[in-house]
């Protein structure tokens, strides 16, 4: 047996699948820190668009109203986390966490007020993953063309949203101001912009694109929501997002790493090269991300008011 | 000359007189709080005798206004936190009623089941949540966020049960050399984190998580190692019973009537928190580490070694988190499960937080954590109401609690009411 | 802000005058005593389409064809395991059920402490020691597995053509949740099974870490699918259900575990491996009414029709008479303990 | 509405002749009247009344402190009074956010400078008011207005730098560049002068007359009365948040502006002493490099020495090397090459920590980032660095409290530290007491060299006065003392002898009474060919 034939186009589309949901989430995450406000909750806020896109589109059997539903319930629930850290000073990661524990309460009450069982809700009728469309020509490039060009309609968007949120941090009003509030906050407010309301779009969106993380794992990639089927990667994306100097490309790279490690051990496992416990083969990807932050991703600048609390007029001048 | 020896005399005598009170409420303090982690109610008398003669100490020997002005402070301290649970307790109420169930009912079944009925489940649920919370605590005083506690607890836990067997010495030594030895290890976890953290600058909220990640993997491959021969055992997946010898005190070789599950690693526990808050408050490495924590600069300016406090609080807070583990398996469960739902690291991540990152608090909130889980299982068995209602629940106050702003903004709307009114 | 108080003090009066109403009515409580069965899960707790929820489907068929009440309590963490069972035990229960390999020290500590009461442990051994109030309930899994290694493995590759499902390149997958007993059980057995039929068959396994990972299970599926693999067997829980949908997204069979998941994908599911904890539950539950009950270990298997595999559905059709033959000789031959099939991966030299 | 006097009688002020004046000439296009602020625990604002007039320079002169910037914040919108009105053109007017104060045509430049450092001078620029087309900025258009106006006003920089790499002038020029570009009429400048050299404070004084003669009204807030002589008009005087006075320029004498100020005759002239003649050195610089990872000096070979009861000062812009000299001294900073001995000792191989037991103290220029853990007790800040040494520690390393607070009392009474406690947050001082807590920790370790940078920033006149006295006093001890300071006045107050820092090099070193303000201000900025060291003696 040829020692490298897992290393194929296969292995690649399998890292595009496996890394979506990580870069969506690490996206939405490097718009909220660039703005100044940490986020660690976006695994909660994952599982809470993941369902609410799951129950929508079991209820109404369209995936797309889904897709809108488990988006903004992504946007909502993480205003939640706008309003304790930005309105209430509260510590970011402190609201974060509790986020997170609020997600999980929430969505396993939920399930047995909406399917009458915890576990895993009832199959949707139709998803996502119907609509996985080639695009003319560029699907035929070798290699590129199936990874790129013929996925379905979530990962679309989330290579989409790469190219827009860089180009929208770097070109646009609203990204110029975003930027800012995270490095220098007092310099926005005092040329008339609003710190706060910049701060919470930026949550807003993080949670949007948390949001649609979710979406993608229970209503593209699958076809039902499962209690806890984040499994870590809302904080394997605050990974991607930090080894990815927070940036919209960085992010993107490193969830396309880490994707690229998980689809590797598991064909590793296919081809059970190495005669070790399975155990072993799962940890491969975060051992990797470890080396991978220890060896090669240098010292990345934070934005330099990430996590700093605002507040314009103090109390004791 | 003479009166004044006599004036010396009598202050003596009454310092002594002091001290000797004071050690007796000191005493009924420790005995009350022994028992009533015990599971055995008695000890709340002595609890509230000791913390009665505290007082009456105070009121004899300082006058009135001492004793008023302690007493304020203990309630000023208390009286957020009252504040947040009430306000939980009735938005969950709210929620059960708009989903239809039965909130007193409930709450009669929560309070009664956590706090009286499965007292000792709530001890029991603590136990290794003080360790993980005073771990997280700690890393938060010296600026760290150690997101992978629950790694930690799970290298503790192998540790405490590899020595166990490995170790056959009389029971004592055998203890204190797991203890040791396993948080050590545990410690050891934290180790690359630390290294990277000094070195490069990688963030340790990354590099403790995927070590988490790693640990939690690893224990299924160490318990196959260490389990009988799945074929022919008779609980395959789960290692050997330790030894007795390695097994921590019950409380019923004790108090008698309580409850056999219940041992003594609660106190290890709570003996643990008070030496971190030791630590923290009274040496020279505690005031490092926050000095640190707040300042790095300033701490650097003033010959500090940053990297050597991170290198300290990184490993320290691991040997913490270790020890949970390490009590588990001693205490609890003799051996060691797959169970890879254990979730202490994140809970502690919560008592932490509620309690402000005091060690001594974290004793009470991880309490109060087990109670609430406690009580919702026997909520759940008792009435309708699922008991994910107290997760909203948990969320809910630690917003509440924790978000000390509201109070602020409450407080400014009310003066500004009043203002506004008198004019 | 004072229409908020005092919204908010009308909401809590609501509050209280609901309950009291309520309460009222529960005090008038039948009289009559009704046998009661109740389980407590493991951490892993409803819905995980496995051993707890097939528990609690047994305790559905007793209320429906005993008349009897039932209760269900999902525990959280490990130390609710005793205070749950004990409780459950206060509250009356005739039998209580433990749910899982992990509750093997509670229930028998339990039983221990509640002898009038009777207590069964899913997935638990009972020995000699154990309490006589306690039965304990196993499973053959592998039996299961190899049944549905049987199918596979002729389908694969002696009647690939019966359907466009299946291809020629006459390789298999498994894929696993957690390696666990029952879940190692089932896998060793599908591999002996295939083995039997088709000793060159390719069964490639891949352990997924997670029990309620789909997104996972799919990769690991369709990386399967990739090698050639045109059936997977999924012993994964939910993370299983990803496995599935990779099946189905990508036109090859699947076979689902522990219940029949037929229901899931019709057209995908060629069949199931399943394992009739309802049914041991009902057992036991009978047993408890007519004064039957006994302690120790109960192993169910095919002779009781525990085990097996479930029908074929939507595959009736394409499976061919000597498939459906060859499983019912195989069976047949379990039955007379003709075949011998190991349990570990160890004793398979994996 | 609380009635309040549009023209308060000012404490010993008969001049009031100036207002009505003003008002008949019918020109004010801003006034203030009886704004007052209160904070929570202070009253910044208490009934001040101003009035600008059009194309105009006028200055507000007074202490830190004085409600100079709380006044001005009010204007910009940023902070909204407790009462008083505010007339911009004759209309009453209310800022409710920094966005109105700009529309209405009013710009400032904070004495902390507004500009996010990681974004280019154009993005700082138009920053809030960018061109644009539903929402996508139009760079070139913005960077093609940018350099009109710089144009304009002959305010030249170039617009695709980012901030980090501009020298404080030029960040001062797009700080008013960015006021500019919204068109404002009204020009608010805090504290313009603080950083700059008197070069570059001329080159802003002749930006100022410029923008003044194109129509622009200006207020400069400043607590340096030559400043106020040298470019203003008028001037108002505040002290603790009241009008102490106002005037006209030409009728008024520097003296009788100090006496309003502060209220009493300020002397900032500090005896300077020596305690006789010049003894032999004890710290040593030589050939000392830092170099920055991209590889070029941030400090290149830098040499100096400093003798017992000397007092050397360090002039220069900031940002010239200045604090990587005090970390590398310090120890907080890698060095490349070269040598520095104290007492004959080689020390930069040793830790931060054994250069502070050589006898080293260090005042950095930051206090709340450098010198002070704001979250710890004032007695615990007294006593960092020396937390594990005895009395402070027992055996063990178990912190002894007592002793502590006994010694921290005791320097809280000889530095003059006004608290409540000892045991409260350093963060609960005022700046002048965080400072003082400072000096109290590194003065009472009996430093052998003393390293001072910036001892006085933003400090009010009482606190810098006490600050220097305390400075003399170590000097007189027979402290080697190395002062960095961006301020001339401090350094030419201060020090024996002063070397001129220029990106990273000691360009020149001068006897301080034989030179002036203006030669150093022009080594400062590079201004005459770098010469050996030599040509000064």
């Amino acid at each position: 047996m040829s020692f490298l034939m897992f290393l194929n186009t296969d292995l690649l589309v399998a890292t595009v699948r496996l890394s979506t949901p990580i870069t969506l989430a690490a996206l939405g995450a490097t718009v909220c820190e660039r703005a100044g406000v940490v986020n660690i909750a976006m695994e909660g806020i994952m599982i809470i668009g993941a369902f609410f896109a799951a129950v929508t589109a079991f209820y109404t059997g369209n995936p797309w109203l889904g897709l809108a539903s488990g988006v903004l319930a992504g946007g909502i629930y993480s205003l939640i986390h706008a309003a304790a850290a930005i309105s209430l000073h509260l510590d970011h990661v402190v609201s974060g966490a509790v986020l997170n524990i609020l997600a999980f309460g929430i969505t396993r009450y939920l399930m047995v007020l909406f399917f009458g069982h915890p576990g895993t809700s009832d199959a949707i009728p139709s998803f996502l993953g119907d609509y996985q469309f080639a695009v003319p020509l560029l699907s035929k490039i070798p290699v590129l063309g199936p990874v790129f060009f013929n996925q379905t309609p979530i990962i679309y968007i989330s290579f989409i949203l790469v190219i827009f949120l860089a180009w929208f941090l770097k070109h646009t009003r609203t990204g110029l101001h975003i930027r800012a509030a995270g490095e220098h906050p007092l310099a926005l407010e005092t040329i008339g912009v609003s710190v706060y309301k910049i701060k919470y779009l930026a949550v807003f969106i993080s949670g949007l694109a948390s949001g649609l993380a979710g979406a993608y794992l229970s209503i593209e990639n699958n076809v039902s929501f499962t209690e806890g089927m984040t499994n870590g990667k809302g904080f394997i994306a605050l990974a991607a997002m930090i080894s990815g100097g927070w940036s919209a490309a960085g992010s993107f790279l490193s969830a396309l790493f880490f994707g690229f490690a998980d689809a590797l051990q598991i064909r590793f496992q296919v081809f059970r090269i190495f005669h070790v416990p399975e155990e072993l083969f799962i940890i491969f990807p975060y051992a990797a991300t470890i080396i991978a932050v220890a060896g090669f991703v240098r010292r990345s600048r934070p934005p330099k008011a990430d996590g700093v609390d605002f507040i314009i007029e103090k109390e004791n001048e | 000359m003479t009166g004044n020896k006599t004036g010396t005399k009598v202050r003596s005598e009454r310092e002594h007189m002091k001290k000797a009170l004071d050690l007796i409420s000191v005493l009924l303090l420790a005995a009350g709080a022994v028992y009533y982690l015990g599971g055995s109610f008695s000890g709340l008398a002595a609890l509230s005798s000791g913390a009665a003669l505290y007082l009456f100490n105070i009121y004899y020997f300082q006058g009135k206004e001492k004793t008023l002005s302690a007493v304020k402070k203990y309630l000023s301290r208390l009286i957020v936190p009252l504040i947040g649970i009430a306000a939980a307790v009735v938005s969950g109420a709210v929620i059960m009623l708009l989903t239809g169930y039965d909130p007193i009912e409930s709450y009669t079944a929560l309070f009664y089941g956590g706090f009286v009925k499965n007292w000792y489940v709530a001890v029991l649920n603590a136990t290794p949540l003080i360790f993980t919370g005073l771990s997280i605590a700690f890393a938060f005083k010296a600026g760290l966020f150690n997101i992978g506690a629950e790694g930690q607890y799970y290298i503790g836990a192998m540790a405490g049960a590899w020595l166990g067997f490995k170790l056959e010495l009389p029971p004592l030594i055998a203890i204190i050399l797991v203890y040791a030895a396993g948080s050590f290890l545990a410690s050891l976890w934290n180790f690359i984190p630390a290294l990277l953290k000094v070195k490069t600058g990688a963030h340790e909220v990354i590099t403790t998580m995927m070590f988490a990640h790693i640990a939690r993997y690893l224990s299924p491959i160490f318990i196959r190692a260490f389990g009988g021969d799945p074929a022919t055992s008779t609980h395959p997946y789960v290692t050997w019973e330790l030894p007795e010898s390695s097994w921590l005190l019950s409380f019923k070789s004790f108090i008698p009537d309580a409850n056999y599950r219940l041992h003594t690693g609660i106190l290890i526990a709570v003996a643990a928190a008070f030496f971190v808050s030791y630590v923290l408050e009274n040496t020279k490495t505690g005031f490092e580490i926050k000095a640190v924590g707040f300042n790095k600069e300033a701490a650097r300016v003033q010959g500090i070694s940053v990297g050597k406090n991170i290198f300290i609080a990184m490993m320290f807070a691991g040997a913490l988190a270790g020890m949970a583990g390490i009590t588990q398996v001693l205490g609890l469960d003799h051996k060691l499960f797959e169970n890879l739902q254990a979730g202490y690291g994140w809970n502690g991540i919560s008592v932490a937080l509620l309690a402000s990152n005091n060690p001594v608090g974290v004793i009470f909130t991880s309490l109060l954590w087990g109670a609430l889980d406690a009580g919702g299982q026997y909520m759940a068995r008792t009435t309708h109401t699922p008991n994910s209602i107290v997760e909203i629940i948990k969320g809910i106050m630690l917003f509440l609690i924790v978000a000390k702003y509201i109070y602020i903004y409450a407080a400014r709307l009310i003066k500004k009411k009043k203002g506004g009114g008198s004019v | 802000m004072k229409k908020g108080i005092r919204l908010a003090v009308l909401i809590i009066a609501a509050a209280m005058m609901l309950s009291v109403a309520s309460c009222k009515k529960e005090e008038k409580k039948a009289e009559e005593k009704k046998l009661l069965a109740s389980m407590a899960t493991d951490v892993g707790g409803l819905g995980d389409k496995s051993f707890n929820d097939g528990a609690n489907q047994g305790l559905e068929l007793v209320k429906e064809k005993l008349g009897a009440d039932v209760k269900v309590v999902e525990s959280k963490q490990q130390t609710d395991y005793v205070p749950n069972l004990i409780g459950l035990a206060e509250d009356g229960s005739d039998i209580v059920f433990a749910v899982g390999f992990l509750m093997e020290q509670a229930v028998k500590e339990a039983a221990k402490n509640n002898p009038d009461t009777k207590f069964a442990g899913i997935d638990i051994w009972a020995g000699d020691g154990d309490p006589s109030n306690f039965m304990g309930i196993l499973y053959k899994e592998h039996e299961s597995g190899y049944l549905a290694g049987v199918v596979a493995g002729m389908m694969t590759k002696e009647y690939a053509s019966a359907s466009p499902k299946f291809n020629d390149k006459n390789v298999v997958g498994v894929v696993l949740g957690m390696f666990i007993p029952p879940v190692e059980k089932f896998e060793v057995g599908f591999i002996q099974g295939v083995k039997s039929v088709n000793p060159d068959c390719k069964v490639l396994s891949v352990t997924t870490g997670s029990f309620v990972d789909q997104a996972k299970g799919k990769e690991a599926a369709l990386a399967m699918i990739e090698q050639g693999a045109d059936i997977v067997f999924q012993v994964a829980g939910l993370t299983g259900l990803g496995v599935i949908q990779a099946c189905k997204e990508k036109g090859v069979a699947a076979i689902g575990v522990d219940v029949d998941q037929s229901a899931v994908a019709p057209d995908t599911v060629l069949t199931s491996a399943v394992k009739q904890i309802p049914r041991t539950v009902y057992l036991a539950v009978e047993a408890v009414k007519n004064n039957t009950f006994t302690g120790g270990t109960k192993v169910y298997g095919i002779e009781d029709d525990a085990t097996g595999i479930s029908p074929f559905h939507e595959f009736e059709s394409v499976v061919p008479q000597a498939v459906k033959d060859k499983v019912a000789q195989v069976t047949a031959d379990m039955k007379a303990g003709k075949i011998k099939i190991e349990t570990t991966r160890a004793a398979l030299g994996m | 509405m609380i009635e309040c006097c549009p023209y308060p009688p000012y404490e010993g002020n008969e001049k009031r002749g100036i207002m009505e004046e003003a008002l008949e000439t019918g020109r004010p296009i801003l006034e203030t009247r009886c704004i007052t602020k209160q904070f929570p625990r202070v009253l910044a604002n208490d009934e001040i009344s101003i009035l600008l007039n059009k194309g105009e320079i006028l200055s507000i002169l007074g202490e830190n402190g004085a409600g100079k910037s709380t006044l001005m914040n009010i204007l910009y919108g940023l902070y909204r009074p407790t009462s008083g009105e505010i007339i911009l053109k004759g209309k009453e007017i209310s800022f409710s956010s920094p966005r109105d104060a700009i529309r209405a045509g009013l710009g400032m430049v904070h004495q902390h400078f507004m500009l996010v450092e990681t974004l280019t001078v154009t993005e700082n620029i138009i920053l809030g008011s960018e061109p644009s087309k539903g929402g996508v900025i139009d760079y070139q258009l913005a960077k093609k207005q940018v350099l009109e106006i710089s144009e304009l006003y002959g305010l030249h920089v170039d617009p695709d730098e980012k901030i980090e790499n501009l020298s404080v002038g030029l960040q001062q020029r797009v700080e008013i560049l960015k006021a500019l570009y919204r068109h404002a009429e009204i020009l608010i400048l805090d504290e313009p002068t603080a950083v700059l050299t008197p070069q570059e404070v001329e080159e802003l004084f002749r930006v100022i007359r410029a923008l003044r003669d194109k129509g622009v009204s200006i207020i400069i807030i400043t607590h340096k009365l030559e400043e106020v002589m040298a470019i203003s008009e008028r001037v108002y005087i505040l002290r603790r948040g009241k009008l102490s006075g106002e005037g006209d320029i030409k009728d008024l004498t520097k003296e009788e502006l100090a006496n309003m100020m502060v209220g009493r005759d300020v002397v900032l002239r500090v005896d300077k002493k020596g305690n006789g003649k010049k003894k032999e050195a004890v710290f040593f610089i030589e050939d000392l490099s830092v170099l920055k990872k991209g590889g070029n000096a941030l400090l290149d070979s830098v040499k100096l020495d400093v003798s017992p009861g000397e007092i050397v000062g360090i002039a220069g812009v900031d940002g010239n090397g200045q604090s990587e000299l005090s970390q590398a001294v310090m120890g907080l900073v890698k060095i490349d090459k070269g040598s520095i001995r104290l007492n004959g000792k080689e020390i930069s191989t040793l830790s931060t920590r054994e250069r502070i037991d050589e006898g080293i103290s260090f005042v950095p220029s930051d206090r709340q980032r450098d010198g002070l853990v704001l979250e710890m007790s004032i007695s615990d800040n007294i006593i960092i660095g020396r937390h594990d040494r005895k009395p402070f520690v027992r055996s063990a390393g178990r912190i002894n409290h007592r002793e502590i607070r006994k010694y921290a009392e005791k320097l809280a009474v000889d530095f003059d530290i006004r608290t409540p406690s000892v045991s409260v947050s350093a963060a609960s001082l005022s700046g002048g007491n965080q400072q003082k807590v400072i000096l109290a920790r590194e003065f009472s370790r009996s430093p052998v060299f003393l390293l001072l940078n910036q001892p006085t920033r933003g400090l009010d006149v009482g606190a810098i006065e006490y600050i220097h006295s305390r400075i003399m006093e170590m000097k007189q001890k027979g402290a080697a003392i190395l002062l960095v300071s961006l301020e001339l006045e401090e350094i030419f107050a201060l020090s024996d002898r002063i070397l001129v820092i220029y990106e990273g090099q000691i360009v020149r070193e001068l006897k301080t009474n034989e030179t002036t303000d203006y030669e150093v201000g022009l080594y400062m900025t590079g201004g005459r060919k770098k010469g050996s060291l030599n040509d000064g003696k």
